[in-house]
């Protein structure tokens, strides 16, 4: 079930990244100020965006799972924190290598993205370790959609104080004083944005039939071979049991 | 057209610092991505496995419940024949 | 339906007020809490002076000194929020009763907020003896201003940290980390306020943009908490 | 709703994780009557006890107790269960007084029925000392207080009598004994006296039902297996 459409998906997020890609290099002019440096913009501030959004649609998702006490909400919206962790690593680290090319240190904090980026990235870390902390899958469930809904709403929070607490002195390409992207940039930003959109979602369709997959063959050897034959679950921080042996409200 | 001579032709890739850095960000997400794919092959593997696990067991059932067919078969056969003539008396 | 009705109708007030007295009455009768908290920043304090080298700090750097420090006490009163409830299996008693439940959420939110409050009472005159260079006195009204909605911020998010901790196996962990990110925003508007507080020449009352920050956190935190603290009792 | 049973289980299932706690607990109890549960640590009693007690949510079938389906009606149930449970459910730095008037205000009672059930059970001495100097019996005195302080129609007691001397029992006879009227359910370890003070009797073993019948027609012997 999971597994459909997984073959477009793919095709499309390739020829979505080699187009981002290959406009990148090839194509999207040298910026004014910083010239070849400014081609990490279309990596970085679309992996920023992407992981955010995410961020937030698991908020989303762990509502629903606490409206409708699914277990597959719970799954949906552990994936997507899951692989938004990983891209806001990549995006953490995206942006120290610009920072680094542009103004010649690792960190610099008065870049309010990065900043924003890191603290997100603190307070999303301790997901995993709180799920592990709960062995009840029931109780799991409930306390990490608690969390992500909490943390869903901190996200464009803190964006939004680190902002007003930071002085722009460095140069923005995004909407700054000079007006703008030009056209050509901007329809670069946009493809990487989707080259980037469908990658995030083609690695949670993965992960999700990939679990589901792992669980339909742990139940099938549990009654084939019995109970006994299977070893049981250790502690993780993963949702544990089939979506479909989840209660009915 | 020769491919290397399209990136030597390229106007945009400057071979000095700027363009290392650049490169860099990209090679951060695809090794990542890299690092996922492997991450998601070893797990493959495990579902495979289990799944010869599994088929294997079935296998083995089969296998059973056509030997004891065998052993019962013809005796289950007789006992319907032996009904059947019965039936017809 | 006349249940239902009733059910709605069931004002949260008269429970908040029977859990947070026997809250305070157990404070009252076996002091944790505030008497490890005030001493842990008066100890923190000292360990500043130490720490950063002088003998007097102003501005930002004292609005920092004050701020982290009232956060790290506020971890220990919030990992010790539902402890009681915790060991004598009070919790079930309580989810036992015909009450609204996020009755507890309430009570336990101003129980911290009346024992962080009670801590600055003490810990700010300290501060200002051992560490503070200028006079606190003209910004002090701004000071509590400030101060209370940081209370506000911190009882909001700790009582719903420490109702998910508490049931898990490793809460003295959890409880830090979880909650020191989650109160990243509070802190810099908190800390941008308090700055100009505490210098020498400085304002006596910070930019309103930073009040509204805190405020807007408090309203954004204290209504979602309350909105999912009830799933966090059901089992 | 005089003859509708007290509690109506059909089914009824609870899982941790993988593990099945409670499978397929099907039970009727009349109202007034008292309901005896035997089984073996971990057979499922506190999960089926804690269930009634709205405390936790069947995973399967359906539950409906005092006439009230569970979970969607539980907020109804609650305030009219009294439930002593292996810990005491109380604050050992609070007096005996101050827990009872603590859960008197949360049952929107006033004070008088804390102080007549401390006088009924002979704790008025102590009544001001901190539960956590009180000796185990003492302590059972004060959850039975607290237990019944609501005059709950439905009473969940989860091994009533351990750390009772004889006297203490008969002393919260009245309270939580059959002649209290209310409709019980005990856990119990001892086949004789169990069955001797119920009416009807549950077995279970791995969570599943192994024994059901009224207690007349159970002998000791068929309890006892459950251990085995």
């Amino acid at each position: 079930m999971h597994g459909k459409g997984l073959r477009a998906l793919t095709l499309a997020t390739l020829v979505a990244l080699s187009a981002t890609f290959a406009l990148v290099v090839f194509w999207a002019p040298n910026d004014a100020d910083q010239g070849f440096i400014q081609k990490i913009f279309y990596l970085h501030v679309p992996v920023a965006i992407i992981t955010l959004i995410a961020y937030v649609v698991a908020g989303i998702f762990a509502w629903r799972q606490l409206k409708t006490g699914s277990r597959e909400w719970d799954l949906r919206s552990y994936v997507v924190i899951h692989i938004a962790l990983i891209f806001n690593i990549v995006g953490l680290l995206t942006g120290a290598i610009w920072a680094k090319a542009s103004w010649g240190h690792w960190w610099v904090w008065d870049e309010p993205t990065l900043v924003s980026f890191l603290i997100v990235f603190l307070l999303y870390a301790t997901y995993q370790p709180l799920r592990f902390s709960i062995e009840d899958p029931e109780r799991q469930a409930r306390y990490a959609s608690v969390f992500a809904i909490i943390a869903g709403a901190f996200v464009p929070l803190n964006f939004m104080a680190v902002r007003m607490a930071t002085s722009l002195v460095h140069p923005r390409t995004f909407g700054t004083a000079n007006g703008g992207l030009p056209g050509e940039m901007m329809f670069v930003f946009l493809v990487s944005i989707v080259a980037m959109g469908l990658l995030f979602w083609l690695i949670v369709k993965y992960e999700i039939a990939q679990k589901t997959l792992t669980w339909q063959i742990r139940a099938l050897r549990r009654r084939l071979l019995g109970d006994d034959a299977v070893a049981p679950l250790g502690r993780s921080a993963a949702p544990t049991i089939a979506p479909q042996e989840a209660p009915a409200r | 057209m020769n491919p290397l001579a399209v990136l030597a032709a390229a106007p945009a890739v400057p071979y000095d610092k700027a363009g290392r850095y650049v490169a860099a960000a990209f090679i951060v997400l695809f090794a990542i991505v890299l690092i996922y794919v492997a991450i998601m092959a070893t797990k493959l593997q495990r579902l495979e496995r289990d799944l010869g696990d599994i088929n294997r067991e079935l296998d083995r059932r089969q296998r059973e419940q056509a030997e004891s067919a065998d052993g019962v078969g013809p005796a289950v056969g007789a006992a319907t024949a032996a009904a059947a003539q019965e039936n017809a008396s | 339906m006349s249940r239902d009705a009733a059910r709605r109708d069931a004002k949260p007030m008269r429970p908040t007020m029977a859990l947070l007295r026997k809250d305070l009455l157990l404070e009252r009768r076996a002091p944790e809490s505030i008497p490890a908290m005030v001493l842990f920043s008066i100890t923190t304090f000292v360990l500043f002076h130490f720490g950063l080298g002088r003998d007097e700090v102003d501005g930002s750097l004292a609005a920092g000194v004050l701020l982290v420090t009232i956060l790290f006490a506020a971890i220990l009163g919030i990992n010790r929020l539902f402890v009681a409830e915790h060991e004598e299996g009070g919790f079930d008693a309580v989810l036992m009763a015909p009450i609204d439940r996020t009755a507890l959420f309430l009570a336990k939110g101003t129980a911290l907020f009346l024992f962080l409050t009670l801590v600055e009472v003490v810990a700010v005159p300290a501060f200002a003896i051992l560490l503070l260079g200028p006079s606190p006195w003209h910004g002090l009204p701004a000071l509590i201003v400030t101060l209370a909605l940081v209370n506000l911020a911190l009882s909001s998010v700790g009582a719903l940290v420490a109702a998910l901790a508490i049931r898990t196996r490793s809460r003295d962990l959890i409880v830090p980390i979880v909650t020191l990110p989650l109160l990243v925003p509070a802190l810099i508007a908190a800390a941008r306020a308090c700055a100009p507080l505490l210098a020498a020449h400085g304002d006596a009352w910070p930019a309103a943009k930073w009040l509204l920050m805190l405020g807007l956190y408090d309203l954004v935190f204290g209504l979602l908490a309350y909105a999912v603290f009830d799933f966090l009792l059901e089992d | 709703m005089a003859d509708a049973p007290a509690i109506e289980l059909t089914g009824v299932g609870r899982r941790y994780g993988e593990r099945w706690a409670l499978r397929d607990a099907t039970v009727t109890v009349p109202a007034g009557a008292t309901l005896v549960i035997f089984g073996p640590n971990g057979a499922g009693k506190s999960t089926l006890l804690r269930v009634l007690a709205t405390l936790l949510r069947p995973h399967t079938g359906t539950a409906s107790v005092l006439g009230e389906e569970l979970p969607r009606r539980e907020w109804a149930v609650r305030g009219k269960v009294g439930l002593l449970a292996h810990d005491a459910l109380l604050y050992r730095d609070l007096s005996a007084r101050e827990n009872l008037r603590f859960h008197a205000r949360l049952h929107k009672l006033g004070e008088e029925r804390a102080e007549q059930l401390l006088e009924a059970t002979r704790l008025l001495p102590r009544a001001d000392d901190p539960v956590r100097t009180l000796s185990r019996g003492l302590l059972q005195r004060v959850a039975v207080c607290r237990a019944v302080l609501h005059d709950p129609p439905l009473l969940l007691l989860d091994e009533p009598r351990a750390n009772l001397d004889p006297a203490a029992a008969e002393l919260i006879e009245p309270l939580i004994g059959r002649e209290s009227g209310r409709t019980r359910v005990i856990t119990s370890h001892d086949p004789v006296g169990g069955l001797a003070e119920a009416d009807l009797a549950l077995g279970l073993r791995n969570g599943s039902q192994a024994l059901l019948g009224p207690t007349s027609e159970i002998d000791t012997a068929a309890v006892e297996a459950l251990y085995r």
